[in-house]
């Protein structure tokens, strides 16, 4: 089990956490049509280091990002995310 | 005479006290701190088992937890354990022990006809036979798959239970030998929060089968006074716990077993207990785990461990067999043959493989002072009965010699113990002399010390654990302290060679590598012939390693074959994977608390006792539980049904709807955020007023749909449907914190803030006017705020069945009161209460569309005749995406309704021209009129919206049933909605 | 020579029946100081910082998310005095409060759980929100042998039943 | 050497000395009419049905490690194609025809057992749920039966079927063919079975890059060298992104974990495959009497092939909900499989914007029933350069024209899944 360094309650069991999505997949309604399709549908899936967006779900319930390695799950630059920030 | 016996005197047992057990029906007695396998080889008993596939007779190989061969079932009813290993049971009172894998006995086991036919099944067998069909495979298999398995599989619930537990700690200490004591003892003086677990049931780990001095006094006393030290430093020791699994980021699954195999738990009826530990440092300290040499039947019972014959001499007093012969190629197996000499134990012989000029000369004199040794002679047969070994062939330069014993106590050095370090994603480096592979990179915060680490002397094993756990203690934020770590008498023989390979002339089929699974090296070089010869396709082919041992004392040997067929160093070969749990772990361990009816957490709705008093029929719906009908006497679920919704067409109803997602949006921003999550607009909505709204995914299929109501100028109730409640959830926090940061809103999740209770019906106007005071019934899609029986409360009228309804909000801790006004009032008026079933009934009456039925999560609002709805401003969530060409296809499934031109129609069926044609689309729900004559349905139809009138057949195969259908508009009742105005 | 007792702390524990709450949801729409200053005045208490529980005559102020805050009180009032600087909602309903006293109590937080509810740090003043028994939880320690056990109202019982085992 | 009971007894008489390699070990040749990255169970099924049914004669199967390593020998080994949608009904019902004659097809005992695959309901809303699927089923010329709780009772004598149970029982839909086939042979019979028609399979050869000019495939660069082709097929799929990454595609692919874990081996207990509408854990019991289980995926992308424990402790718990029995059996060994997630649950089978370069992905937790059938239909596009009309459907650009096939409808996110 995964241990998140959340930045406003330390670090957390990833039960306490849900995953969202890669950042690069954040699509704005306003964005372009080519946008949307090349953001929301597809990856660059690395294996390797992917910064990612999660939510502390069961925890203070924050959003933030991260750099995963999706090969060992170090996890590094851990930020909040938009209200708080 | 020939098997074990209990000597008058010695080993760590109280034999103050006599336990009694029984094992395939005869009784036996043993003493605390006895195994089953130490209790029954004093007994005499020398076969345990049976093999998997040719039931040769198994023996006792080991005295800890990688013995591949003493199998048992321990325990009776719904505590029997089958594949329970008898040296990691420790023995209690009234225990009830049998053997497994044997038909009708464990001495005449018909399935030792297989060793007749073992010429015509080796490895892989399987592969190349029982070809043809399927429907042929079946029957082979039934005989196969009645002969394979070993143990008897339990049939009876489990009556007790197993807690899991979170534990924090700064430094994990796995194994408590002399190094594992060592380590613990530093961290914990130098201040850390240290835990220290081992598997057995008491601290000392080899030192319990091999005691030493340490800081002068005997290992016995130094264990005493470290583990006391550790207690008075507040160091959480758990004995009977297995480190089984090392996960990410340091977190160690602990397997701690509250009650031995079979054995009744305490008050607490806890029988095993499952640690989640997340530490700073893992100190891995698990010893290692003695090798076997290959030489002819040397499965045969009374072919035992070394270091396992001296265990069961100096830990339990028991001396394995009157007659011992000692097969080596380290210099670990002199010390059991010094002891068993010194306990009065004859030994045959002590053979080592290897030459004179590479054996230290003291060790050699030490040992020829009490018995006799040979150098340069390799094993080459067990000799003797299937009941048990009778002597040992042996090659040496001069010819063969067989030496008379009925114990062959063999040793091919030591294999240090990495699993966990591999689990935890580390590296090895492979030392040739020896034969060991020994840990490299720790990727992760463990360090390896002691045996596990290949550091097989004590003396340096205890000083490099005290280094570790110092370096532990200050990684972890604490100041080393500066004491000397603890000193041990300095017995320099531990030199070992590796002794893979059989003497020449010995038949390597008839060489055992994996004595569970029974695979000979002559199956290994027969996967290599055939080309399988990759390290898991030899495995995986010969199923070496598979077995519940998971090749603890096979699998080296297994590599070294391959890599001599290969011509290949064994570090190119590799290893195959270190997987958990380092030993078979019980299921209902795993499941812990959550077995049984705790499986998924059951939601309660604040008038559930209310409902449950009336004991309706439940619906689950996600974790929530709702009542489906309040059945009367004599009704079934069907009747009941009916008669709630005609009581809500005709006069009232009152249903408990506070599963429905609620949100509170507030602030000046409130307007733009919903009308970011809503697909429909919702700024232009009057204070006081509500409309229906749905929502789409980011794929711009439709998500979700609710009402929305504007309470004040800047504050809103958003509504969305169970189902969809905690997805809306997640939706809206996304677009709030993610996408629109800077937003001046609050988003307040109240769904279980409000209990929400729908009343419904031509009367229930009157019944809210009788029961709210301060206000006046909202007219259709208007909202107030009102009082009942005390409770503030706010009234939207909003209706789903069809009628003039209003669904009234209380605060959930003062919504019982709130119900039972309502409810006197609406009997008042001849009404009731109204389950999901009605619910259901009055909504596919009307033509609503739910979440979870027509709202699948594959159409769009253009699908379901929602787009009128979409906010023309657009900058909704799903906006773009739902502009792709396929929403436009003409041919999608879109819904409609349809018209019985029969009897009922079948629910979920298949909507074809005639049966076996092209499916052309499902029915979503099928209902009936609620007043009149006739059955209604809903459905997805392929271009259903230009198909008005298109007669079709609903079609349900697997229930035999099916309805000729007429498409219509999906609104049965009221389509203009005129029984929404007062 | 036999089993050693377990290293756990069993002391007794008693578990309270769900109580209900009077929280009021505080989300500020800037964690400036004219919100600080207006909370204080309306709550009678501080802001508390990430991860604390200040103290006001209505009862606890419990920090919960980034900018959002758990006051105690009548959430048309307070509603009415921070409406320009935070969005406020009544969630008392949405609370229940679950009592949990005695010398055992961080043991028996450990049960099913996440969070290192061991660990001396976490005491009096202190809030932590995480999973205990699958519910979503927040955790406030009262005394040196007290904690209150916040949990939604669908969990409450369920959750009493295996704190109470 | 054709494999018989009869040559294994002939056999027998001569210490089995005689038997041939089952496959060669050969040298990469410097050119292929097609070349197929990846050794798992579709690769090597693409790879016979090119030259067993299409007759191109140089066809290399590049494998980085050893075959059938990947999902092909981590999957839960479960047969099926009870299904809901009309588009996978076609395909994997395809390749459950194919599962009926494999052993004979490629001379290999693949155990391909139909033992029922059945799903339980534990409501009526969930058995309205399955009698749907099931004349979805029934409608495309698909087995599918119904099941009463006293039915599905005879049938699991262990289930817990008691009213009071947290999920009651309420009865069952069976597909009879469905069932369970042991992983490895199916990696190693078609091995086999190529390697006979002149398949090239090349392990320990890992593809490190792609030879495109003029926006057309020439070969690929490997650990063993560069090796030319005509045509290359990708079939690796966890790996689907970091190779196509090398033809400079993004795909639609997000890869993730499923583990699964097996018990120690018991006499037979469990006759039938077990799987639940309201719950997520499957259930078999293998030959050899291990009881196998699986649950939820690990809902974030990753390559470590190690999953995280809680997930294997809701799995435990739901299938002793269901077999409260199984609770003294212990975990012998856990483990787990990258799973290519595509975005609506579905594969794809098509061509890529690199002209002669062709990709097989996306089968989600759902690939190794798939085998045979992939196989044959991406044999029939690389053989033929257009797609077979089963395989029409799964296409790389769906998600730009929104012809998705989103059987549970949870959406684009994988991890929903």
């Amino acid at each position: 089990m995964m241990l998140i360094p959340c930045p406003h309650c330390g670090p957390r069991a990833h039960a306490e956490f849900t995953f969202d999505r890669p950042v690069e997949a954040i699509t704005r309604p306003d964005e372009t049509p080519d946008a949307l399709v090349r953001n929301l549908f597809s990856r660059e899936n690395p294996r390797g280091p992917s910064r990612e967006l999660w939510r502390h779900t069961y925890g203070c319930r924050s959003w933030i990002t991260l750099t995963r390695d999706t090969a060992t799950h170090a996890i590094t630059d851990v930020r909040p995310v938009g209200v708080g920030a | 005479m020939s098997g074990g016996q209990r000597l008058s005197t010695g080993g760590l047992i109280d034999r103050s006290q006599t336990l009694r057990f029984r094992f395939d029906g005869r009784d036996y007695t043993g003493h605390p701190g006895d195994t089953l396998a130490s209790a029954l080889l004093a007994g005499g008993v020398r076969v345990f088992g049976r093999s998997f596939k040719y039931h040769r007779t198994r023996g006792l190989l080991a005295a800890g937890v990688e013995e591949p061969s003493a199998l048992v079932g321990a325990g009776e009813g719904g505590r029997f354990e089958p594949n329970t290993r008898a040296t990691d049971l420790f023995l209690y009172d009234g225990l009830v022990a049998e053997s497994q894998n044997r038909w009708p006995s464990l001495a005449l086991d018909l399935g030792a006809v297989n060793q007749l036919i073992a010429p015509f099944i080796p490895a892989g067998f399987y592969y190349k036979t029982f070809l043809g069909p399927p429907s042929l495979w079946k029957l082979y298999e039934h005989v196969i798959r009645a002969a394979a398995g070993l143990g008897r599989p339990p049939h009876l619930p489990d009556p007790d239970r197993y807690e899991r537990r979170a534990a924090f700690c700064d430094v994990l200490v796995v194994g408590a030998g002399p190094a594992g004591l060592s380590a613990a003892l530093a961290a914990a003086r130098s201040g850390a929060r240290v835990a220290l677990v081992d598997l057995d049931s008491q601290l000392g780990g080899s030192l319990l089968g091999d005691p030493a001095q340490i800081d002068g006094q005997p290992s016995k006393d130094w264990i005493a006074g470290v583990e006391a030290e550790l207690r008075g430093l507040a160091v959480r020791i758990l004995t009977r716990t297995t480190a089984i699994g090392y996960y990410d980021h340091d977190m160690v699954h602990l397997a701690e077993r509250v009650t031995e195999p079979g054995a009744l738990p305490g008050p607490d009826g806890i029988a095993q207990r499952m640690w989640r530990m997340r530490a700073g440092r893992v100190i891995l300290a698990q010893g290692a785990i003695e090798r076997p040499l290959p030489f002819e039947d040397n499965d045969r019972p009374g072919v035992m461990l070394s270091g396992a014959v001296r265990t069961y001499l100096e830990r339990f007093g028991v001396a394995a067999g009157q007659r011992i012969v000692l097969a080596t190629s380290s210099d670990d197996a002199y010390r059991t043959a010094i002891r068993l000499c010194d306990a009065g134990v004859r030994v045959e012989a002590l053979l080592d493989g290897r030459p004179a000029d590479g054996i230290d000369p003291a060790l050699l004199r030490r040992a020829r002072d009490r018995c006799p040794v040979e150098t340069g002679v390799a094993p080459v047969r067990a000799v003797g009965p299937a009941r048990g070994v009778t002597g040992l062939e042996t090659r040496a330069a001069g010819g063969n010699v067989t030496y008379m014993a009925d114990v062959v106590a063999v040793s091919g050095g030591l294999t240090p113990s990495v699993h966990l370090h591999m689990q935890a994603g580390g590296s090895l480096d492979w030392d040739e002399g020896q034969g060991i592979f020994t840990p490299k990179d720790p990727r992760q915060g463990q360090v390896s010390v002691g045996a596990c680490a290949g550091r097989f002397r004590l003396a340096e094993a205890l000083a490099d654990a005290w280094r570790a756990g110092l370096v532990a203690a200050e990684a972890t934020g604490h100041r080393p302290v500066a004491d000397a770590p603890p000193r041990s008498e300095i017995w320099p023989f531990a030199d070992q060679a590796s002794a893979f390979v059989p003497a020449p002339g010995v038949n390597p089929k008839k060489v055992f590598v994996d004595p569970q699974n029974d695979v000979t090296l002559g199956d290994l070089d027969l996967a290599w012939r055939e080309g399988y010869r990759s390290v898991e396709h030899m495995k995986r082919y010969t199923t070496l390693g598979m077995a519940t041992d998971q090749g603890k004392t096979s699998n080296l040997m297994g590599l070294a074959r391959l890599a001599q067929n290969e011509g290949r160093p064994a570090p190119q070969v590799g290893l195959t994977t270190f997987r958990p749990p380092f030993t078979p772990t019980t299921l209902g361990l795993w499941a812990g608390e959550d077995a049984g009816f705790h499986v998924t957490p059951l939601r309660r709705t604040p008038l559930y006792d209310l409902h449950a008093a009336l004991d309706p029929p439940w619906q689950a719906v996600g974790y929530w539980r709702r009542p489906r009908a309040y059945l009367r006497s004599g009704e079934t679920l069907a009747t009941a049904a009916l008669r709630e919704a005609r009581m809500v067409r005709t006069t009232v109803g009152i249903t408990d709807v506070s599963t429905l997602g609620k949100f509170e949006v507030s602030g000046p921003d409130a307007a733009a955020l919903l009308e970011r999550v809503c697909a429909t607009s919702v700024s232009k909505l009057a204070v006081g007023r509500g409309r229906y709204t749905f929502m789409l995914r980011e794929d711009g299929l439709v998500n979700d749909d609710g009402t929305v109501w504007r309470l004040g100028e800047d504050r809103f109730l958003l509504t969305s449907s169970t189902g969809g409640a905690d997805r809306m959830a997640g939706l809206i926090s996304y677009v709030r914190n993610v996408l629109y940061p800077d937003l001046r809103v609050g988003a307040a999740n109240v769904q279980e803030h409000y209990a929400a209770i729908a009343v419904a019906g031509p009367r229930a106007r009157a019944v809210i006017a009788a029961v709210v005071e301060g206000m006046v019934p909202p007219r259709h899609m208007s909202l107030d705020r009102g009082v009942v029986a005390g409770v503030p409360v706010l009234v939207i009228a909003a209706s789903y069945s069809g009628e003039r309804a209003f669904e009234v909000y209380a605060p959930s801790h003062q919504a019982a009161a709130v119900w039972t006004a309502l409810s006197d009032a609406a009997q008042a008026q001849d009404g009731g209460l109204y389950g999901l079933e009605a619910l259901e009934i009055l909504r596919v009456e009307k033509g609503h569309v739910e979440t979870g039925g027509e709202i699948d999560g594959r159409t769009s609002a253009h699908d379901l005749r929602l787009e009128k709805m979409l906010n023309p401003r657009g900058g909704y969530m799903g906006q773009l995406a739902q502009q792709r060409r396929a929403f436009a296809d003409p041919d999608r499934l879109q819904f409609v309704g349809l018209e019985s031109l029969g009897g009922p129609i079948p629910e979920g069926s298949m909507l074809v021209e005639r049966p076996g044609f092209a499916v052309q689309g499902h029915v979503t729900a099928a209902g009936l009129r609620v007043l009149e004559e006739g059955f209604i349905g809903l459905a997805l139809l392929k271009g259903g919206r230009a198909r008005l009138g298109d007669e079709l057949l609903a079609w349900s195969p697997t229930r035999t049933a099916s309805a000729r259908v007429r498409v219509c508009e999906p609104h049965f009742h009221d389509p203009a909605g005129e029984r929404y105005r007062d | 020579m036999t089993r050693r007792e377990s290293a756990i702390v069993t002391d007794p524990v008693t578990v309270s029946q769900p109580q209900p709450t009077r929280l009021v949801r505080v989300e500020a729409f800037s964690a400036d100081r004219a919100f600080a200053k207006a909370f204080k005045a309306a709550v009678g208490a501080a802001v508390p910082a990430v991860g604390k529980v200040t103290d006001a005559p209505a009862g606890p102020v419990i920090w919960a998310e980034p900018k959002v805050v758990l006051a105690s009180g009548d959430a048309a009032a307070l509603a009415a005095a921070l409406s320009d600087v935070a969005a406020v909602s009544d969630v008392s309903g949405a609370w229940r409060r679950i009592e949990v006293t005695g010398a055992g109590w961080r043991g028996r937080l450990m049960i099913d759980g996440l969070f290192d509810a061991e660990n001396p740090a976490f005491a009096t003043g202190c809030v932590a929100a995480t999973m205990l028994h699958h519910a979503p939880v927040m955790l406030c320690p009262t005394g040196d042998e007290a904690v209150s056990v916040y949990v939604a109202p669908s969990f409450a019982e369920d959750l009493r039943a295996a704190l109470a085992r | 050497m054709k494999y018989s009971a009869l040559s294994l007894l002939r056999a027998g008489l001569g210490g089995h000395k005689d038997w041939p390699r089952a496959w060669r070990d050969p040298e990469p040749k410097p050119h292929y009419d097609v070349i197929i990255i990846g050794g798992g169970g579709h690769g090597l099924t693409t790879a016979f049905y090119l030259a067993a049914v299409h007759g191109v004669k140089k066809v290399a199967v590049l494998e980085r490690g050893w075959i059938g390593g990947g999902n092909t020998g981590r999957n839960t080994t479960i047969v099926r194609s009870n299904y809901r949608l009309p588009e996978l009904h076609a395909l994997m019902e395809l390749s459950l025809k194919r599962w009926e004659g494999m052993s004979d097809e490629i001379n290999y005992n693949v155990m391909f057992s139909q033992r029922g695959a059945l799903f339980l309901g534990h409501s009526d809303s969930d058995m309205l749920q399955l009698a749907q699927k099931g004349d979805a089923m029934r409608a495309d010329g698909i087995d599918a039966e119904l099941m009463t709780r006293d039915q599905v009772a005879k049938l699991i004598p262990l289930l817990d079927v008691s009213r009071t149970a947290r999920y009651p029982v309420q009865g069952g839909l069976i597909q009879r063919r469905g069932g369970t086939a042991r992983h490895d042979a199916v990696a190693w019979g078609y091995a086999r079975a190529a390697d006979r028609l002149g398949v090239d399979i090349i392990q320990n050869c890992e593809v490190t890059g792609m030879d495109i000019t003029g926006g057309r495939i020439t070969g690929v660069q490997t650990t063993r060298g560069p090796i030319g082709a005509d045509r290359v097929g990708i079939a690796v799929a966890g790996n689907s992104g970091r190779v196509a990454a090398m033809a400079g595609l993004r795909l639609p692919i997000e890869s993730h974990l499923l583990q699964a874990f097996v018990s120690e081996p018991v006499k037979p207990m469990i006759d039938t495959v077990i799987m639940t509408q309201s719950l997520h854990c499957y259930i078999s019991q293998s030959d050899k009497g291990e009881i196998v289980l699986g649950g939820d995926p690990d809902a974030y992308p990753t390559y470590s092939q190690r999953g995280a424990p809680h997930i294997i402790e809701k799995a435990a718990a739901e299938a002793l909900a269901l077999v409260p029995a199984l609770s003294r059996l212990r975990m012998l060994r856990s483990w787990a499989g990258t799973t290519d997630m595509s975005f609506d649950g579905s594969p794809f089978i098509d061509a890529t914007p690199v002209e002669g370069l062709y990709f097989n992905g996306g089968w989600c937790y759902g690939g190794f029933k798939a085998t045979p059938g992939s196989g044959w239909l991406f044999s029939h596009l690389l053989a033929r350069g257009e797609n077979h009309p089963v395989a029409a459907p799964f296409r790389l650009d769906r998600f730009e024209t929104g012809r998705t096939m989103d059987e549970p409808g949870v959406g684009p996110m994988p991890q929903n899944r």
